[in-house]
């Protein structure tokens, strides 16, 4: 097979089995479940192999057996400790045996414990900048409402805070403060003020997710676009009709 | 060589701990305190108090849900979350499945579970065993109510949707993780009229549950829920724990906040006075403000605790050379530091 | 070792899974909270006195620890194969319904990884060939990228944008301005929307330009949609974001400290 | 209970054909840069040649539509800068070879237009896939020489040899001494970069896809990253910016891109190929979004009026 025709034959088939999964949408039927099992099938023997070429041999076994280069000169060494990895990662195959299931924990509780460790470790580089965002300052230190756009040098209105900036940093900061309040639950609200704050809390939350929603859209939106693009202009006009 | 002396507010010696350097001690406390604070409480709720949690309105919902599944007489349906394998997120949801369970058993009503994962799917097959037996009927408990679906995201989507067609629920509930499918099962309950109770601990996934569902919980809610329907103390106490490290954030918000002001106060007359100090000239005006900078340096700032910063390149801890590593090391040695 | 272990009486399992869940999480703990030496070059320096040494240490540490975490999720991916196996083996077995689809789904999966592995092979055995050119392929090359290229990327992207359709009818259904709560989530999407749309931003944004240019109002420069949409990204959504996932956050860290102390009672 | 309205296979057959007819014209569209994508473009051309890069690709073929284009932008940006870079993938066994089938693309379209296309092992390596990405991303931050050090590639002379022995990663001791690191990713990779890579003194630069948009603008806010470039409008803005600089006067003085954000004058790629998808979808977007506009109001009438009915009866 030539290549111009394996690419024709390729892209057809790419066509066929989206074409398949869409069919979904009208009703569930034996094409699309036939693509389905199609699809899974690839999916668990892609992982298959990647397993090995892509990671073990490389992460394990070359670390394990050492690697030389062609002029048989080492260039790294055997570590013949990595081998004791193989038996406890087989003790998660236990999971199907009666007796002895309780030490497939044993593999998960050291996964367990790397990522629990690595949570503690990590908190303060995650959270600590974002906290540091919301100390913004908020109390104007010019009496002048907008930056000026001419008639001031330029170190100084960067030096200042406006009433504007003073504004919408305060926003910023009771937007941030009204929504952690909100996520409070052992504290009994009984005073009007703190509930009416709840529900502010709870009006500044949907913004945030009015905006997920916007720009979610917009992500699917365009993989249907590309999956047309695919059909329409990659399949039909480029290799079908070769333009 | 150049030694920098930094700030009071951190460790004194520059030669002791690259991760200490600028902010301090305060990074390490800040994650200290919330652990302590985590800690305390769960210890707290592990002895005989019984510690307070406030009522969340979404599970007001819930009693609403099964009633009106037993009024139709038709199943209510739950599905605890895309974790795979189990984790601490699905044991939780399992938790408040349980608790519809128990009310769902009280009034016989039929339910329906769908598992995402085989590790899932057994741990609900126990649990719900347990709870019909704790209300003594067992007999009611069908084997077949919790189910297997699918370990693969979409596949399992389309079983749920089918399972939700042919049963025709009449509540659903969505607790857990959920992902890109959250919409699908969201939307599909819908079209037959189910009342829906969901959440999903990925806030991209809210805004769809919310737009599509009668109740949801959000963000920390669920965890909340689970606590305050199960009761368990380590649960009760790492929430309230929870509650404490949010209101010390808070706190250190706000003290950040006045702090900045009235720093960014100070700042804004002193590049005003250096300006004027150069009078039109722009190099002295450069240096000028170089030497506000300079000093500002020195003046502490309550967000410079939150700051954090490797030393500079060239601060350098005299150190004896390493013998055994000095050939491989000449070989690959970067060009010229600093 | 597995035999040893097969011996440890009942109720010395969960101290054992404790104990190594919490070594291996402590490492990671230690790690941050032990000063590290700074500016040091394992390579040229040996480190001064044993607080450095203990620093360099946990810092090889942790990298040995992160391989056996990677290594071990590695080896339970056949966890999932089995699972598949034994669905499908006996749906086809039993006969049971829809049997013909297991039969598909086995089949693909036997090719892809014989084509997977012929294929790496190919490319091991020969290096001095540019495999990354078409035009180099033989039949094996060929069928592992018309398995990966042709059928297993086209249909993940084309399962992925299924959901745009349900995005769409599930917005025209139920995106509707029925409480405060909603009409504000409505207002903002809508807003963020046609800020994402550059040609109607852009129109709306040159007209507001001539109103103030004509009337020398400087105010009025804010009406423009990009600024609108820019300030209410800013000032509003990202501090209600950063405040959800800042609880989000807490949650995991106290998730994970009771993992780590072995506090967690569920489980498997 | 059956929906009153448009049937739903109308609405999927609108949307099908909104997002296939625009496909099939060329349309220009204005649009002003997001500040993230002018922060993008700013530090990806003050790269200069021979810098190294640590590009993380955490995409595979289920967006495509997104990623794959804003890693076809940034890539053409590298290689006319001559930037060299290390790739590695931590999200999904399906990435290593998903950013190796778009560099080759990539690469064609490099010789097409005259430059000088990027050989492996002299301008770039493969450091592979590995499995669990935030302990991935921490070792990487930890100890990169540790982390890569059991990975090999392929030499220009066909030998396989420890990727540190390349021209690429010689240089590099720890994750500092690289100029920035890129992630383009859908998944949850973003997140750990953040944890784990944030705290070292290196800048980080992210490719996201649209609905992790708002997640990423509070790390771009907290200054945590550099830039981001976000969904399609991400690399619409980035092939506009590489096509007319930005705040780069025409020939008729007039600014096609203009950002505030970033007020440095930097010049694009003029007369070189920079359309890619971004914009060749993004017309087509405006009709969807359109769409959906019209089928939320449309909604929100059809519920004002039923509930006039409901309370007149």
């Amino acid at each position: 097979m030539n290549h111009e025709a394996y690419e024709t034959f390729s892209k057809a088939a790419g066509v066929f089995v989206t074409v398949g999964l869409f069919s979904v949408l009208y009703k569930e039927n034996k094409f699309y479940r036939f693509c389905e099992h199609l699809f899974l099938g690839l999916a668990a023997g892609w992982a298959l192999v990647a397993i090995w070429t892509e990671t073990l041999a490389s992460t394990w076994y070359d670390k394990m057996m050492g690697t030389v280069d062609e002029a048989g000169k080492g260039t790294s060494p055997a570590m013949w400790l990595y081998a004791i990895l193989l038996p406890v990662g087989f003790m998660s195959y236990m999971v199907f045996n009666k007796k002895h299931n309780w030490m497939s924990r044993i593999p998960l509780g050291i996964i367990l414990g790397i990522w629990s460790g690595q949570q503690i470790q990590s908190y303060f580089d995650t959270y600590g900048p974002q906290v540091r965002a919301g100390m913004k300052p908020i109390f104007p230190s010019t009496g002048q409402l907008i930056v000026p756009t001419s008639g001031m040098d330029p170190a100084v209105i960067g030096g200042n805070v406006f009433i504007s900036q003073a504004i919408s940093n305060f926003l910023f900061m009771f937007t941030l403060v009204s929504v952690l309040s909100y996520f409070l639950f052992s504290f009994d609200v009984k005073s009007k003020a703190i509930l009416k704050m709840n529900t502010i809390g709870r009006y500044l939350l949907m913004i945030g997710f009015g905006a997920i929603f916007g720009t979610t859209v917009m992500m699917r939106f365009t993989l249907v676009i590309d999956r047309m693009y695919f059909i329409w202009i990659e399949f039909f006009q480029h290799t079908l009709l070769r333009r | 060589m150049q030694h920098v002396k930094p700030g009071w507010w951190s460790i004194d010696s520059p030669g002791l701990g690259q991760q200490y350097w600028d902010t301090g001690w305060f990074a390490l406390f800040f994650t200290f305190i919330f652990m302590a604070f985590i800690v305390v409480n769960i210890k707290r709720a592990q002895g005989s108090k019984e510690l307070f949690i406030r009522r969340i309105p979404g599970l007001n919902a819930i009693d609403e849900a099964v009633g009106r599944a037993t009024e139709m007489g038709k199943p209510i349906l739950m599905v605890p979350g895309l974790s795979d394998p189990v984790n601490a997120i699905a044991v939780q949801a399992i938790n408040i499945c349980a608790y519809v369970t128990k009310t769902a058993a009280k009034f016989s009503n039929p339910i329906l579970m769908c598992a995402y994962s085989a590790s899932m799917y057994t741990l609900a097959q126990e649990v719900i065993r347990d709870v019909y037996q704790q209300e003594g009927v067992p007999e009611r408990f069908d084997p077949d109510s919790v189910r297997f679906i699918s370990d693969r995201q979409f596949a399992f989507a389309a079983g749920v949707s089918g399972i939700i067609h042919r049963e025709q629920t009449a509540a659903a509930f969505f607790l857990g993780e959920f992902y890109a499918e959250s919409l699908i099962f969201a939307e599909t309950a819908n079209s037959i009229g189910a009342i829906q109770v969901a959440s999903s601990t990925e806030a991209t996934q809210t805004p769809f549950f919310i737009a599509a569902c009668d109740y949801v919980l959000i963000g920390d809610e669920f965890y909340a829920a689970s606590a305050y329907l199960t009761r368990e103390p380590v649960l009760v106490g790492s929430l309230i724990g929870q509650d404490w490290s949010k209101v010390f954030a808070i706190t250190c918000i706000l003290c950040g906040a006045v702090s900045q002001s009235m720093f960014s106060c100070s700042h804004a007359r002193g590049v005003e006075a250096a300006v004027q100090a150069s009078s039109g000239n722009a190099d002295a005006k450069k240096k000028n403000l170089a030497d506000l900078k300079e000093s500002e340096t020195h003046s502490f700032v309550f967000s410079k605790l939150f700051k954090t910063n490797d030393p500079p390149e060239d601060l350098k801890i005299d150190r004896q050379p390493n013998a055994a590593a000095a050939p491989a090391a000449a070989t690959n040695a970067p060009g010229g530091s600093n | 070792m597995v035999f040893l272990l097969s011996k440890a009486p009942t109720q010395a399992r969960k101290p054992i899974v404790w104990i190594l869940t919490f070594v291996s999480g402590g490492v990671f703990v230690l790690f941050k909270y032990w000063p590290q030496p700074i500016n040091f070059d394992k390579a040229k320096n040996l480190p001064n006195g044993p607080i450095e040494s203990v620093g360099s240490l946990l810092n090889d540490l942790t990298s040995v620890f992160g391989t056996i975490s990677q290594v071990l999720t590695a080896f339970m991916l056949g966890l999932g194969i089995f699972s598949i196996l034994r669905i499908h083996g006996t749906r086809i077995a039993k006969q049971q319904k829809d049997w013909f689809f297991s039969v598909v789904l086995l089949v693909t999966m036997f090719s892809m990884v014989v084509f997977g592995y012929w294929d790496f092979h190919i490319r091991a055995a020969n290096r001095t060939i540019d495999y990354d050119n078409a035009a180099n392929w033989g039949f094996v090359n060929m069928g592992r990228d018309f398995l990966f290229e042709g059928l297993l990327q086209q249909m993940d992207a084309a399962m992925f944008s299924i959901i745009a359709f349900f995005i769409l009818s599930a917005a025209y259904r139920a995106f509707r301005a029925r409480s405060v709560e909603a009409t504000i989530m409505l207002g903002t999407a809508l807003l963020v929307i046609i800020s994402l749309m550059g040609a109607v931003a852009s129109g709306w944004d040159s007209a507001v330009d001539r109103i103030a240019t004509g009337s020398n109002h400087d105010l009025l420069v804010n009406l423009k949609i990009s600024e609108i949409a820019n300030w209410i990204t800013k000032t509003l959504q990202t501090p209600a974001i950063t405040g959800i996932k800042f609880g989000i956050g807490l949650g995991t860290l106290s998730m994970a400290l009771r993992i780590w102390l072995g506090l967690e009672r569920g489980g498997k | 209970m059956k929906t009153k309205g448009i049937p739903k296979y109308i609405v999927y057959l609108l949307l099908v054909i909104c997002a296939s007819i625009p496909l099939f014209f060329t349309i220009p569209v204005p649009g002003k840069p997001f500040d993230s994508s002018a922060d993008t473009f700013k530090t990806l051309m003050a790269l200069q040649p021979g810098d190294t890069v640590l590009l993380a690709s955490d995409w595979t073929g289920s967006t495509r539509g997104e990623s794959k284009a804003q890693m076809i932008s940034v890539m053409r940006l590298l290689m006319r800068k001559q930037v060299k870079f290390a790739l590695w993938s931590t999200a999904d066994p399906q990435s290593p070879r998903c950013a190796q089938d778009t560099i080759s693309e990539v690469n064609e379209m490099i010789k097409k237009e005259g430059g000088k296309p990027y050989v492996r092992w002299d301008d770039w390596v493969q450091c592979g896939f590995y499995p669990s990405s935030d302990v991935a991303i921490n070792n990487v931050a930890t100890d990169v020489r540790k982390a890569f050090g059991g990975k090999r590639d392929t030499d220009t002379a066909g030998k396989l040899r420890p990727v540190f022995e390349s021209p690429v990663l010689e240089k590099i001791q720890k994750i500092e001494d690289f100029k920035l690191v890129i992630d383009m990713t859908a998944s949850k990779t973003s997140d750990y970069h953040v944890q784990f890579i944030s705290g070292k003194k290196v800048p980080l630069l992210f490719s996201v896809t649209g609905v992790m948009v708002p997640e990423t603008n509070v790390y771009y806010n907290s200054g945590q990253i550099v830039g981001y470039l976000g969904g399609l409008k991400g690399v619409f803005d980035m092939e506009k910016m590489m096509e007319y600089g930005l705040n780069v006067p025409d020939k008729d003085g007039k600014i096609q891109v203009a950002s505030e954000k970033v007020p440095d004058k930097i010049e694009g790629f003029p007369g070189k190929d920079n359309i890619g998808n971004g914009t060749k979808y993004y017309p087509t977007l405006h009709s969807a979004l359109l769409l959906m506009i019209v089928l939320v109001v449309i909604g929100n009438v059809e519920m004002f009026k039923a509930n006039k009915a409901a309370k007149k009866s």
